[in-house]
């Protein structure tokens, strides 16, 4: 379990890579209250909408160079050369991105909820859906940009986004089943249905085009 | 009885876009040799060393190993984080702290250097801090890729001394250098 | 076994000699069914009751939605192919059906778009399966842009099938959005389990329509591969002797 | 003026660096009605509050490593070495991306608003809004990537975020005050005010902080 | 009378954390000079080069400069673009394609290479693309920190014969080197 040593060791300083994404969050969900005088339903109307394009560019900007700046400096070559299971290791590192954004960002989040809904029980049913929600857009990001390891972000980010609308429609779904007090909990095991497929496969995948980069 | 080989190589052919690199490459590594690769620039010498160390396929040909210990390379590029410091590094590289790294960091002039960040070391500093690996390693061979780029001449000979020892503990060391490192070494040549 | 036979057969010197034989039947009797399914839904089919003369641009719309989704499931199954495989002419079919696809979804938002403007009083909505079909567009776009970003074609292949893989979960969900969300647009009116919610005059030129243009894209499918084949294998021998 | 070729020559090979953020702006705005189903008008009422919040991070992203790039490959120094007048020169880069990155974002971000609010004076009005709203964004976030140049540290984002927030603040009024028909062009003329303040100082500051670093 | 030089530095002391890295070096660098910096890994030599260029500052010391036609700097960072071509690389460095270009891309083996991606070129051809531009300059003083790390011995004869050359054009050039470059200058080491 080194990796995961070594890779908080990175994190912790390069304070940029963790901490900026969670600050940025911070950021987006307090200016938006700012940016239009709203009557109180309309803000929480309008908050979900904001929390989820919020979670997602911050996993987008947490991922933007998890795998450039190990290419950049040779860190990769050692790593394809020195460890048997590369899948695994890419696994746990999007394992501690997760640790280290996801959930702070998803208890921020949560504690967002409350503020603005006002409710305890919203907030405490919305924190799960972050969480899951968080690693499935990060599995999903390092994915993106994976395969354009080289060609920078942007094409990343062009290839991810269709794949992470469906969930926002999903997540959007769950906003209103929370409020009408319907089948909640089936769209968490939805959820967590797709997030168990992705955990395991995407670490696979990445680690395919990462030998393929490399090669 | 046939002798065992650490690596061999055979035939090996590397085609960019359709133009050759190489062709027809062929060698064993046995224990206790060097290989010398030599050749001007772009002419494949680190295409070739990533071909043997397995991160690249080469368009035609076969490498064949025969490790128990693994590799240890050092390429141009040399994998530390710039914005750690030389400890942090080691720890990044399972360099643990103990007598020998300390005498080694004595004989490369960096034992006051620890706590620095790596950006802020001179070129051939960083370059030093990077063969820190290959000094501690434990495989029995070593894959180096230009390793005295940027090194003073007392570096220069300390690397060379410490392959020569190597050598003599029965390991085996592949290299590309453009300087001449004074090694008992057999040298292949890429240029055609 | 299989290998040694997909190999053999699907090797792009036997592919275009093949599709060259092919193409010609292809295109006419394609382009003659779809100018008789025109012909027949522009003149022959009564007025529709609630939307007047502008429903005709059904023929158009339908065919090239459906073509559109069509053909990134064709792109899905050629990629898998490529990476089981390592079929060489099913990575160049991929590459040639990008374009088209995005052609054909860009043919699907516009007369989506225009067909918008009599019936629903704007040009464009917020509704899942528009959103669904720009999202399909956006999809086929970063493919093309991430094949063309790599200068080494080999590794552009396999990045190129790994995304149409993966991309290939979004499908279902295009497909599904009318049901799964209440929109504006309308739900499929030809499944094979119910009767057509549509009167059958409206329905044989409809699919007659649906044949032809996927004939025509067919052809388009032909011609693009042709000239990535050509060009990819441009140092080939066969190739000089071919052109 | 080389520099503007020069910019502009990088820039078109690096799409990562100004066709990426227009990207995720359109996808900003693109997936934010996916994320809940709103009513038309909560969906107006929401929009501004996305489209201030997108325009930040939009420029967040396109300077995020507006000189970073040219410090680790040494640029920089040549720069530093062989320009006259660095404040003039990263002031014209400032000005290169805010016409690659700022202006297509401004018009882009003015169709979605007439495609979402059907109003066109709206839309004619929160142009030239945007277009010194960006032009301000993109100059202070290039201060703080300045001076947080090496330290790959989140301080940028912590330096600028205060600065910003007052005019997130302004930039909701603004929209208030055409929803009211009200003063309008003080808000503008106060921006603009603003701007012509920001556009010679912060390209000086800029150069000092630079040289700094470098030394 | 006395002798105008382009270059004068007196004094020069320079101190990280309050450690010395070293203490009053004077020299002057006079048109049709050489000076060759040399000294150990870490020894201060790309500093000294960069308070010369006034990039970085001096703790104690001053350096007068007599430039007309300005410098021309080439460090251990070699200023290209790793995502552009060679050719948009030279646009970005001003330099025009013209025949002078091309027959010194001949002579270093470049010339095929000017669609390429810098960052698909080996260690040693990148260094070469920087070293057009020294090549092209028509500054009066060249400061080359290391310049023929990872070049090939063709490429190292092509750059001291070039450098001869421009000494006899009456140039003059400081450099920084561990390998010994062939060429009439007077050294100044800084290890003390
Ligand atoms: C930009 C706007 C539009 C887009 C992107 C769009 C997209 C689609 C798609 C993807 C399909 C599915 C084809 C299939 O399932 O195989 C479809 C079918 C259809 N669309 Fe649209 N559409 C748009 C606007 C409209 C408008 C304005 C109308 C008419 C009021 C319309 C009427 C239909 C009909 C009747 C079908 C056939 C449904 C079926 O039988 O499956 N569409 N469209
Ligand atoms: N995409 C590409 N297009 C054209 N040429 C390429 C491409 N990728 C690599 N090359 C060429 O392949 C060769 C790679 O050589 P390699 O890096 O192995 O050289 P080397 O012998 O290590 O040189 P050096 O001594 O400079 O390190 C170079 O000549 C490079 O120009
Ligand atoms: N922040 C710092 N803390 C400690 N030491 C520092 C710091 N910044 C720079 N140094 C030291 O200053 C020196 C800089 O040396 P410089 O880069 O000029 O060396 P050089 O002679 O060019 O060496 P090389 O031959 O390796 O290029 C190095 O010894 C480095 O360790
Ligand atoms: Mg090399
Ligand atoms: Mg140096």
């Amino acid at each position: 379990m080194n990796i995961l040593y070594f890779e908080l060791l990175k994190l912790r300083k390069k304070s940029r890579g963790w901490l900026g994404p969670i600050l940025v969050f911070i950021l987006i969900m307090t200016a938006f209250p700012l940016t239009v005088e709203f009557l109180n339903e309309d803000l929480e109307q309008a908050f979900f909408s904001i929390l989820w394009i919020a979670v997602l560019l911050v996993m987008m900007l947490a991922t933007e160079d998890i795998f450039l700046e190990d290419y950049n400096d040779g860190s990769l070559e050692q790593l394809v050369i020195h460890t048997e299971s590369l899948s695994f290791v890419i696994g746990v590192k999007i394992l501690i991105y997760w640790a280290l954004i996801g959930i702070p960002v998803s208890l921020i989040g949560s504690i967002y909820c409350l503020g603005i809904t006002s409710s305890f029980e919203m907030a405490l049913l919305i924190f799960p859906v972050l969480l899951i929600s968080s690693y499935i857009f990060l599995n999903l990001f390092c994915f993106g940009n994976s395969l354009t390891l080289t060609k920078g972000s942007v094409l990343g980010t062009l290839i991810t986004m269709p794949l992470l609308l469906p969930l926002l429609v999903v997540l959007g779904k769950v906003v209103i089943a929370i409020n009408l007090g319907l089948n909640y909990f089936d769209f968490l095991i939805l959820l967590l249905g797709v997030l168990s497929i992705i955990i395991v496969i995407i670490p696979l995948i990445i680690s395919f085009v990462i030998r393929a980069h490399l090669e | 009885m046939t002798m065992t080989y650490l690596i061999k190589a055979e035939n090996l052919s590397y085609k960019i876009n359709e133009k050759k690199l190489f062709q027809n490459i062929s060698f064993e590594v046995n224990s206790n040799s060097a290989i010398h690769i030599t050749g001007s620039n772009g002419s494949g010498k680190t295409t070739l060393l990533r071909i043997i160390l397995g991160i690249s396929k080469p368009t035609r040909g076969t490498v064949e190993t025969n490790l128990t210990s693994g590799m240890c390379y050092l390429g141009h590029k040399n994998a530390l984080k710039q914005y750690l410091t030389v400890e942090d590094n080691l720890i990044l590289q399972s360099i643990q702290h103990n007598k020998a790294l300390d005498t080694l960091l004595k004989d490369i002039d960096l034992y006051d250097k620890l706590d620095v960040v790596v950006s802020n070391l001179s070129f051939g500093q960083q370059k030093k801090i990077a063969l820190l690996k290959v000094f501690l390693n434990e495989s029995e061979l070593l894959v180096l890729d230009e390793p005295c780029v940027g090194l003073d001449g007392k570096a220069q000979n300390f690397l060379t001394s410490f392959l020569q020892e190597e050598l003599a503990k029965n390991k085996s060391i592949i290299f590309s250098s453009h300087i001449n490192l004074n090694l008992d070494a057999k040298s292949i040549n890429l240029d055609n | 076994m299989i290998k040694k036979f997909i190999h053999q057969f699907a090797s792009p010197k036997t592919y275009l000699k093949q599709v060259d034989r092919a193409y010609s039947y292809i295109f006419f009797t394609s382009l003659s069914i779809y100018l008789i399914a025109i012909f027949w839904g522009l003149f022959l089919t009564p007025e529709d009751f609630v939307q007047g003369h502008s429903y005709r641009i059904i023929y158009l719309h339908v065919p090239a939605s459906f073509i559109s989704q069509s053909l990134y499931l064709g792109m899905a199954f050629a990629s898998a192919i490529f990476l089981i495989w390592k079929v060489k002419l099913s990575a160049y079919l991929v590459r040639s059906i990008a374009p088209i696809g995005a052609m054909t979804t860009f043919i699907a938002l516009v007369s989506g778009s225009i067909w918008g403007i009599p019936t629903w009083g704007t040009w464009w909505a917020w509704d899942a399966r528009i959103i669904s079909t720009l999202i399909l567009f956006i999809m086929y776009l970063g493919l093309i842009s991430l094949h063309d970003s790599f200068t080494n074609n080999e590794k552009a292949d396999k990045f190129l099938a790994i995304l149409v893989l993966v991309g290939s979960v979004n499908i279902p969900i295009i497909k599904m959005s009318v049901e799964w969300w209440s929109t504006l647009h309308q739900s499929a009116s030809i499944t094979i389990t119910q009767k057509p919610a549509i009167d059958p005059s409206m329905l044989y030129p409809l699919f007659a329509s649906a044949i032809g243009f996927t004939g025509l894209v067919v052809c388009l499918v032909i011609l693009s591969s042709k000239f990535h084949i050509l060009d990819r294998e441009r140092n080939k021998s066969w190739v000089k002797d071919y052109v």
